[in-house]
């Protein structure tokens, strides 16, 4: 547990650390950034780099930036008006709703497509696998695209945006979820059948076991293995697709920041972005290591 | 029964009585294992099954639905499967493997569940129940995963159990030991149907015997006259294939490939040269003291070739080869045997020099071994070479037949190198055309001959055997140990021949090392270690060793 | 000979590499000629696909931004199977110390979320052809190392390598002769699926506007600039879309298959 | 006619980077400033300045001392009271290093110090005479602040709901990405000279929700779910105008219009046939219909149309004419033709490369830039590259000199602040590197100026000068704003000093 927390944070110092020298030798000054559309004199330009500090060599901003975030200061966005830990505060919330939603949407999709289809005849599988195919072949963004059109616009079923409620949450949730659907819609049931040629499949078959009961008490897990190792997958799915959803959506949250920062060159904005998804990777490796190691007891101890 | 449109069983009429155990035996793909699921239910997607009658406890089994042969699995008749190492779901319990029959059919009530799994755990030989009960099948050896097994299968309390090849891939000891449990249900009054490949197995416990070959009965009868007075040629081959210290120096199969390799190795054993039958009881006795006068002869003054000297080897805190010291002289079968991670392909590496030993040393042709330089051991290497367990796993996968044979031979010009891999491939009795061929097109025992033609290519004056033979099946094992011999005393090649299997290296052997836990508990010539066992361990594994009944 | 059911999607792809090597084959007019007068039409005789917002034909678009969005679909993959492969053989071919430290730099590299990734790389160099490619292949190289080093690491521990051995082969050959090609096998397979992979990523980033410029005919900025048109001009993004979907489509269904005749020959 | 109450929710496209109106730098968040602060003038749109939260002023002759008179009865939220030293304590605020480098160097660049001489009295002291000093009295700038707020403020540049204004509405909840809402400040009785009606503002409530997608703006008001939006794609302007239900208003932006700048100080924009060469090689009015879809204006000169300092004259004066463009460049040397059409001049290409910032592109000028890139193509055989990058490549290129054409329009309530950045000699975005000292003399003259006549007469011979004599830039259209809205939402303005739209004061919903 102490190395791997160990190893979580080399990784974090690594990725904070690669992403600042990526930031240093991008084309383009601090200063310009800062200066932006507005109007550019030489005595504007001096105030701003004395305002921010960047007339210090880098090595000392580059420390200094460290020993801020051990002490947890994020530091100041250069084009939004405010702290960059403020930022994140208030759009940690939507994101993790939109992409907990849609993990969930995911999950819960492809485990029914998989119990209900695995193991069932021709035409079954094969609807199965087309709608899989679909899911995973059609870019996310025209998915929420047509999404939108047809339920909002259209029907008027949900609302187009905003957290105003859990129906805002339905379309956005729907168009992340159902790509991560497709992929673990396919690994499941591939699992699943996988399991079900096994031959402990066939002792319980021999016990009296029902198809449906054989699934649910031994392939399902079995299918989960390969389901956990697609961890680093998922996450980043989740989270470079949040980028697509928010932007299309109108929904506040990290995906939005994250592209507006990046486009902007808004460095503690993205150098915190990195920081907190290099964080949430982690994190999640972490809980679905664990969780592997739960399914799968030959890997334990 | 068939699979889409090809048949695989045909016209097999079968009955187990209460009480009785009906044996069936055959090579690898005669469809035994078909024959076990179809009784219930069980043959698999896109099987079709014919039956003129086929009744199970009384009822016509031909119109069953889903339900009815569900009620019947388990609870009528419990089935060991074949692969007892895969047959338990590895991430659940095995106690819940055995509750979920209990729960399935509703034998006990859930409270008393628990109870009745470490009762059936305990009647399965199980030591330990309540821990067992707890763990998961990849923390249990072969033998108790093969018990669990067996434990639910008879936990709904069945009138039947099928096992099929129950004790293949375990170590003999453990073997005996799940026969004599089946013995005990069969005493209960309990049907037993047995699957092996094995005439030996079977030959302790069965009442009656079916001999299955290509999907047929080719013959039928009680245990005694079957394994006594074969009527089918098939039996009689089946009989004579099984290895055992009776059979020393005697060719286990027939000799029907004219090769160039074989008519001089059978000229070289004039009493060996006209086998006309199954080999039956005294000629294999003449022929054993011709050929082993003839190996000791051969071996006047023995030369040592490969040694080892105080060998240890630990992976963590745990040593597995633990001070074993062997010489292996030239011409000279050195049998090592031992039950299942007891240290024997530990020890194959260290003499290879694949693995540097913790302590010891190793020599070949007197000179060090273990402690040279890897590029100076490099151009000794081809002077030792190995044949390990499994061909397919050492072979390329990318690779033909051919190109494998080449592959020790680099130092050969391409011309005569593909002369070479010719004629090796005839000397261990493959046509030429094999060469275009990938291994994964082969049979078990054809990839063992690739195997062991690549390992002669070098002309090694020290073959590793390592369980050259335990993937096979006894007619095939046959074939493989028959071919050795040949070679060997063609080459007067050493052999290093490590198997679990007791008989196969009595068969073979000249002396013998047994293993257990990382140390030689015995060493010494073959025929004094298995008649006059010293160490316990050896006795057990002697005793344990399947016998056919002697016919009188 | 492909089953039946992997007729259709070969012929597709096909049909693309058409596409791709002569466009001019299967659209006879200028993907860039504007013609703002008849800007909009929909699909029908002299726009077989409809003109889209300045008037040029769609049809003519999708097949010449085939070559755009493939190309850098394939460039970004060869890059990253590349440089992937070498990082991974590296990585299990090195000693410990090594290995850990490239396994870790692997980690760093996922933990930004790929499209995330590729944002930041393209905001740091700046869009265009060139710099998506490489943005998108920096962020797949990950995936490539750790199949790769995991792969080295089974063969180099295989049956077949410890016989080379024994056969007195030198190191180097037996990396040559038997690790690297067989940590090699279940590349194709890999770039084929992940090809699809690239293909979806470059056409978000240029949904976000960060892929190549105006007015090259790409997928994925050909959908950007038509979600304005959607209510008056649903088919500028309906065919540009299907282009994408239909390539991915085939890539995996193709990829898979190739991936369970592989798994069959190894297993 | 009190309209029934009934909270109303506006999508918008920009959201505001800062809430505090002194850090204000964005026109397309100009609506919201005017919720929650007041000015103290406020400006017509033919240029005159009304009274706001100054009840009247007085310019000395030598233009150096502002004097305003302040109105007694105003509060602000947090129950301060209003009155000339808060007027000195926000204009003092702008002195703070840090606090705002561009106003303090730009429009306060002449701001020496302010004295309070009677609780509704404050006198401001110039260092040089500033025409445009009125101006700043009435831009979001000069929004008021409570010195109270100032002071406790948790994140002043922010601003946010402790940062506590006069203003008709009270901000009290801004969700970053999402929403701003404000409430009815019941105590407000304080409207600019001109406002439709008196006392407290209709609505109880008001949210705007920040909807960065055209189409989406535009579906969520067609599906009810919005009942106004601004930024109405041109695509989607003819659909709203056939809805019974929906109406659309539209006005011309203030300052300058969108009109590309040519780069004088490299080839081939140092030559002046290629300058107006490439102006006549579009057809802006087709370009126009094809992109906007006839709902954009044609621009004629660098200053916008709905300025009182536009130049009619020069209307129809250059441009769309595809055989002189060909002429001139023929005279201009490049004459060959390279395979793919492009014209070259000894052996180089006609290539010319325009940046944009991608962070600042918006009504669809990417594709306009596209439609022109083909019609200088296709009439005049000029390369011309559109790239749209970051906002680092695009500063670093600006700063190499590696570009031939800049865009820019700016959203200054008065033209000549803009004119001022963008003309003179080493302006603050002069990126055409055009100096000449007649123009920074008519510049200067016109900034000091406080007599609207007088600086009219200037800006017209700026004008004729940059359009016409030099064609150092080629103006295309006048950025305009829209608001769409159910019919049943009423007093949708927009601001008379920006065309853009103005505040909810007057909005209400009923018939
Ligand atoms: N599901 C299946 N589909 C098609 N053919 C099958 C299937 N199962 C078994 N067979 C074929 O049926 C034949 C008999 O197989 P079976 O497993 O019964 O042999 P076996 O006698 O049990 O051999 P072993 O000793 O190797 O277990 C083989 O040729 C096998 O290839
Ligand atoms: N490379 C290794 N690292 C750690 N432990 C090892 C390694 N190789 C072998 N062992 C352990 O050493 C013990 C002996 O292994 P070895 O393979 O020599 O046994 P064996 O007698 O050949 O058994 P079997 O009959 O099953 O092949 C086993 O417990 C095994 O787990
Ligand atoms: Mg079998
Ligand atoms: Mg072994």
């Amino acid at each position: 547990m102490i190395k791997r927390l160990g190893t979580g944070l080399a990784v974090l110092w690594a990725a904070a650390t690669a992403s600042y020298l990526a930031l240093l030798l991008a084309p383009g000054d601090t200063v310009d950034i800062l200066v932006g559309e507005g109007p550019d004199t030489p005595e504007i330009r001096a105030k701003i780099i004395t305002e921010w500090g960047l007339d210090r060599p880098e090595v000392i901003q580059y420390v200094s930036y460290l020993w801020r975030l051990v002490h947890g200061d994020l530091g100041r966005s250069y084009q939004l008006q405010r702290g960059v830990g403020e930022i994140l505060l208030t759009q940690v919330g939507p994101t993790a709703q939109l992409t907990l939603a849609a993990a969930g949407t995911g999950v819960t999709l492809a485990a029914l497509i998989a119990l209900v289809t695995g193991g069932r005849g021709r035409l079954a599988r094969g609807t199965a696998s087309a709608a899989e195919l679909v899911a995973v072949s059609v870019p996310p963004f025209l998915i929420g695209i047509v999404l939108l059109s047809v339920f909002s616009f259209t029907l008027g079923w949900f609302p187009v945006s905003g957290a105003a409620g859990p129906q805002a949450l339905v379309l956005p949730a729907l168009a992340l979820g159902l790509p991560v659907a497709g992929v673990l819609g396919q690994v499941l049931r591939g699992g699943l059948e996988r399991a079900l040629e096994q031959p402990f499949a066939v002792t319980a078959r021999a016990r009296g076991l029902t198809e449906r009961a054989l699934v649910a008490r031994h392939a399902l897990r079995h299918a989960l293995i390969p389901a956990v190792t697609l961890a680093g997958w998922f996450t980043g799915t989740l989270l470079g697709g949040a980028v697509i959803t928010e932007v299309l959506f109108g929904r506040p949250g990290l995906g939005r920041v994250a592209m507006d920062a990046v486009t902007g060159r808004d460095m503690p904005v993205v150098m915190a972005v990195v920081l907190l998804s290099a964080v949430v990777y982690v994190t999640i490796s972490t809980v679905l290591d664990l969780a592997y190691r739960a399914i799968d007891p030959r890997i334990r101890g | 029964m068939s699979f889409g449109g090809s048949e695989v069983v045909r016209g097999i009429s079968l009955s187990v009585a209460p009480g009785e155990c009906v044996a069936i035996v055959g090579e690898s793909g005669s469809g035994k294992s078909v024959t076990a699921r179809t009784l219930l239910g069980l043959a698999g997607p896109g099987s079709a099954v014919r039956a003129g009658t086929f009744t199970i406890a009384g009822q016509d089994a031909r119109g069953f639905g889903p339900g009815e042969w569900r009620r019947l699995r388990g609870r009528f008749a419990g089935l060991v499967l074949q692969d007892a190492l895969v047959s338990l779901d590895p991430l659940r319990t095995v106690g819940a493997e055995i509750a979920e029959v209990l729960a399935v059919h509703d034998v006990v009530p859930r409270s008393r569940r628990a109870g009745r799994v470490l009762e059936l755990l305990e009647a399965a030989g199980v030591p330990e129940p309540e821990v067992r009960a707890g763990q998961h099948p990849h923390e249990l050896s072969g033998g108790l995963r093969q018990r669990v097994l067996i434990a639910s299968a008879i936990a709904a309390g069945p009138e039947l159990i099928i096992a099929d090849e129950p004790t293949t891939a375990l170590d003999v000891t453990v073997q005996a030991q799940i026969l004599r449990l089946l013995a005990d249900r069969k005493a209960a009054g309990t049907a037993l149907l047995l699957i092996s490949h094995d005439l030996a197995v079977v030959g302790s416990i069965a009442d009656r015997i079916l001999v299955m070959r290509d999907g047929r009965i080719v013959e039928e009868g009680p245990a005694r006259d079957v394994l006594t007075t074969p009527a089918h040629d098939y039996t009689c081959s089946l009989l004579a294939a099984v290895p055992s210290a009776a059979s020393r120096g005697t060719r286990l199969t027939e000799a029907e490939r004219p090769t160039p390799g074989i008519r001089h190795v059978a000229s070289a054993r004039p009493t060996g040269a006209t086998p006309s039958g199954p080999a039956t009881g005294p000629v294999k006795g003449a022929v054993k003291g011709a050929v082993k006068g003839a190996v000791k002869g051969l071996a006047a003054e023995p030369v040592p070739v490969l040694a080892g000297a105080g060998l240890t080897r630990s992976f963590g805190p745990r040593r597995v080869v633990d001070d074993v010291s062997f010489t292996l002289h030239r011409g000279e079968t050195l049998g090592v045997v031992g039950e299942s991670g007891s240290g024997k392909t530990t020890l194959a590496r260290l003499a290879l020099g694949l693995l540097a030993p913790g302590d010891g040393l190793v020599t070949l042709h007197q000179q060090p071994w273990s402690t040279l330089r890897e590029r100076l051991r490099r151009p000794l290497r081809p002077r030792i070479q190995l044949i390990s367990q499994n061909p397919l796993d050492s072979f390329d996968p990318r690779h033909t037949c051919g190109r494998l044979v080449a592959e020790p031979l680099r130092s050969l010009p391409r011309q005569e190198r593909r002369a070479r891999v010719l004629d090796l491939l005839a000397r261990v009795g493959l046509p030429p055309d094999m060469a275009g061929r990938h291994p994964r097109e082969l049979s078990g025992g054809q990839r063992q001959r690739i195997a062991i033609a690549r390992a002669l290519g070098p002309r090694p004056d020290v073959l590793v055997c390592d369980e050259p033979v335990s993937a096979l099946d006894v007619s095939i094992q046959a074939q493989v140990l028959d071919l050795l011999a040949e070679l060997q005393a063609e080459y007067g090649t050493a052999l290093l021949f490590i198997s679990h299997d007791l008989g196969v290296v009595l068969h073979l052997a000249d002396r013998v090392l047994v293993m257990k836990d990382g140390r030689v508990v015995e060493e010494g010539d073959v025929d004094e270690v298995f008649t006059q066992p010293r160490h316990p361990y050896t006795r057990d594994l002697v005793a344990a060793v399947p016998r056919l009944p002697v016919p009188r | 000979m492909p089953a039946p059911r992997l007729l259709p999607p070969i012929v597709f792809l096909l049909l693309l590499a058409l596409a791709v090597a002569v466009p001019g084959l299967l659209a006879g007019v200028d993907p860039l000629a504007a013609d703002p007068l008849s800007a909009l039409a929909p699909p029908g005789g002299e726009h077989w696909f409809g003109s889209d917002h300045l008037g040029r034909d769609v049809l003519a678009r999708v097949v010449y931004g085939a070559r755009h969005s493939i190309s850098i679909g394939v460039a970004a993959t060869a890059l990253a199977v590349t440089s992937g492969v070498l990082l991974g053989l590296t990585a299990g071919l090195s000693p410990k110390w090594l290995d850990e430290a490239l396994a870790r730099a692997f980690d760093v590299l996922s933990t930004l979320p790929e499209l995330l990734l590729a944002l930041l790389i393209v905001a740091i160099i700046g869009p265009g052809t060139g710099n998506v490619i490489f943005a998108i292949a920096v962020a797949q190289i990950p995936n490539y190392a750790r199949v790769i080093r995991a792969q080295t690491f089974v063969v180099r521990r295989s049956g077949y390598v410890e016989q080379a051995v024994t056969f007195g082969r030198s190191r180097l050959a037996i990396n040559a002769g038997h690790v690297l090609p067989n940590v090699l096998g279940p590349i194709p397979v890999l770039a084929t699926i992940g090809l699809g992979g690239a293909i979806i990523a470059s056409s978000g980033l240029s949904f976000l506007g960060m892929g190549p410029q105006p007015p090259a005919a790409e997928w994925g900025a050909m959908l950007s600039e038509a979600r304005n048109y959607l209510r008056v001009a649903w088919w500028e993004a309906l065919f540009p879309g299907l282009a994408i979907t239909l390539t991915v489509a085939c890539l995996t269904v193709v990829g898979r298959r190739l991936q369970r005749r592989f798994e069959g020959r190894t297993s | 006619q009190e309209a029934a109450p009934a909270s109303l929710t506006w999508a918008i496209e920009t959201q505001p980077i800062t809430l505090n109106p002194q850090q204000w730098s964005q026109n397309k968040a100009r609506l919201l400033v005017f919720n929650q602060f007041d000015a103290l003038l406020s400006r017509a749109q033919d240029g005159s300045f009304h009274p706001w939260l100054a009840k009247s002023w007085k310019v000395s002759d030598d233009e150096l001392t502002y004097t305003l008179h302040l109105r007694d009865d105003v509060t602000f939220h947090d129950g301060t009271r209003f009155d000339a030293a808060s007027v000195k304590a926000n204009l003092d605020q702008f002195l703070v290093p840090g606090y705002n480098a561009a106003v303090a160097s730009i429009q306060l660049r002449a701001y020496k110090e302010a004295k309070v001489v009677s609780p509704t009295t404050l006198e401001i002291t110039l260092k040089e005479p500033d025409g445009l000093f009125l101006d700043f009295l009435a831009s979001p700038y000069s929004g008021q602040i409570s010195p109270k707020s100032l002071k406790s403020v948790k994140d002043l540049k922010f601003g946010g709901p402790d940062l506590v204004g006069t203003g008709p509405f009270i901000l009290d909840r801004y969700v970053q990405g999402q929403e701003i809402h404000y409430r009815r400040n019941p105590a407000y009785k304080w409207p600019p000279e001109g406002a439709a009606h008196q006392g407290p503002a209709y609505l109880p409530e008001i949210t705007y929700r920040f909807l960065p997608e055209a189409a989406v703006r535009v579906g969520a008001l067609t599906s009810g779910q919005v009942q106004v939006i601004e930024g109405v794609p041109a695509t989607e302007a003819g659909l709203i105008k056939k809805d019974p239900g929906l109406s659309l208003q539209t006005a011309l932006n203030s300052g300058t219009s969108f009109s590309y700048y040519f780069n004088l100080s490299r080839a081939p924009f140092d030559d002046q046939r290629v300058r107006e060469a490439f102006r006549e090689a579009v057809d802006v009015d087709t370009v126009l219909r094809s992109v906007y879809q006839g709902t954009a204006t044609r621009a004629w000169s660098v200053i916008g149309k709905s300025s009182p300092f536009y130049d009619p004259s020069l209307e129809q004066r250059y441009g769309g004419d595809p055989a002189k463009a060909n002429a001139l460049l023929d005279e201009a040397g490049w004459k060959q033709r390279d395979a793919e059409g492009y014209r070259v001049k000894d052996g180089e290409r006609l290539t010319v490369r325009t940046l944009a910032s991608a962070a600042f592109v918006r009504d669809r000028r990417d594709v306009l830039a596209q439609a022109i890139q083909a019609q200088v193509k296709q009439n005049a055989g000029i390369d011309f590259q559109v790239k749209i990058v970051d906002q680092g490549s695009a500063q670093k290129a600006l700063d190499d000199n590696e570009y031939e054409v800049f865009e820019n329009s700016r959203g200054d309530s008065d033209a000549g602040a803009a004119l001022n950045l963008i003309l003179p000699r080493g302006g603050a975005i002069n990126r055409t590197g055009y100096a000449d000292p007649a123009m920074d003399k008519w510049l200067a003259e016109a900034g000091a100026d406080s007599d609207q006549g007088r600086r009219k007469e200037l800006y017209t011979k700026v004008q004729r000068t940059v359009v016409l004599d030099k064609a150092i830039v080629f103006p295309i259209y006048v950025p305009a704003d829209q608001i769409a809205s159910l019919k049943s939402v009423q007093g949708l303005r927009f601001d008379p000093a920006s065309g853009t739209p103005a505040g909810a004061y007057d909005v209400r919903i009923g018939t």
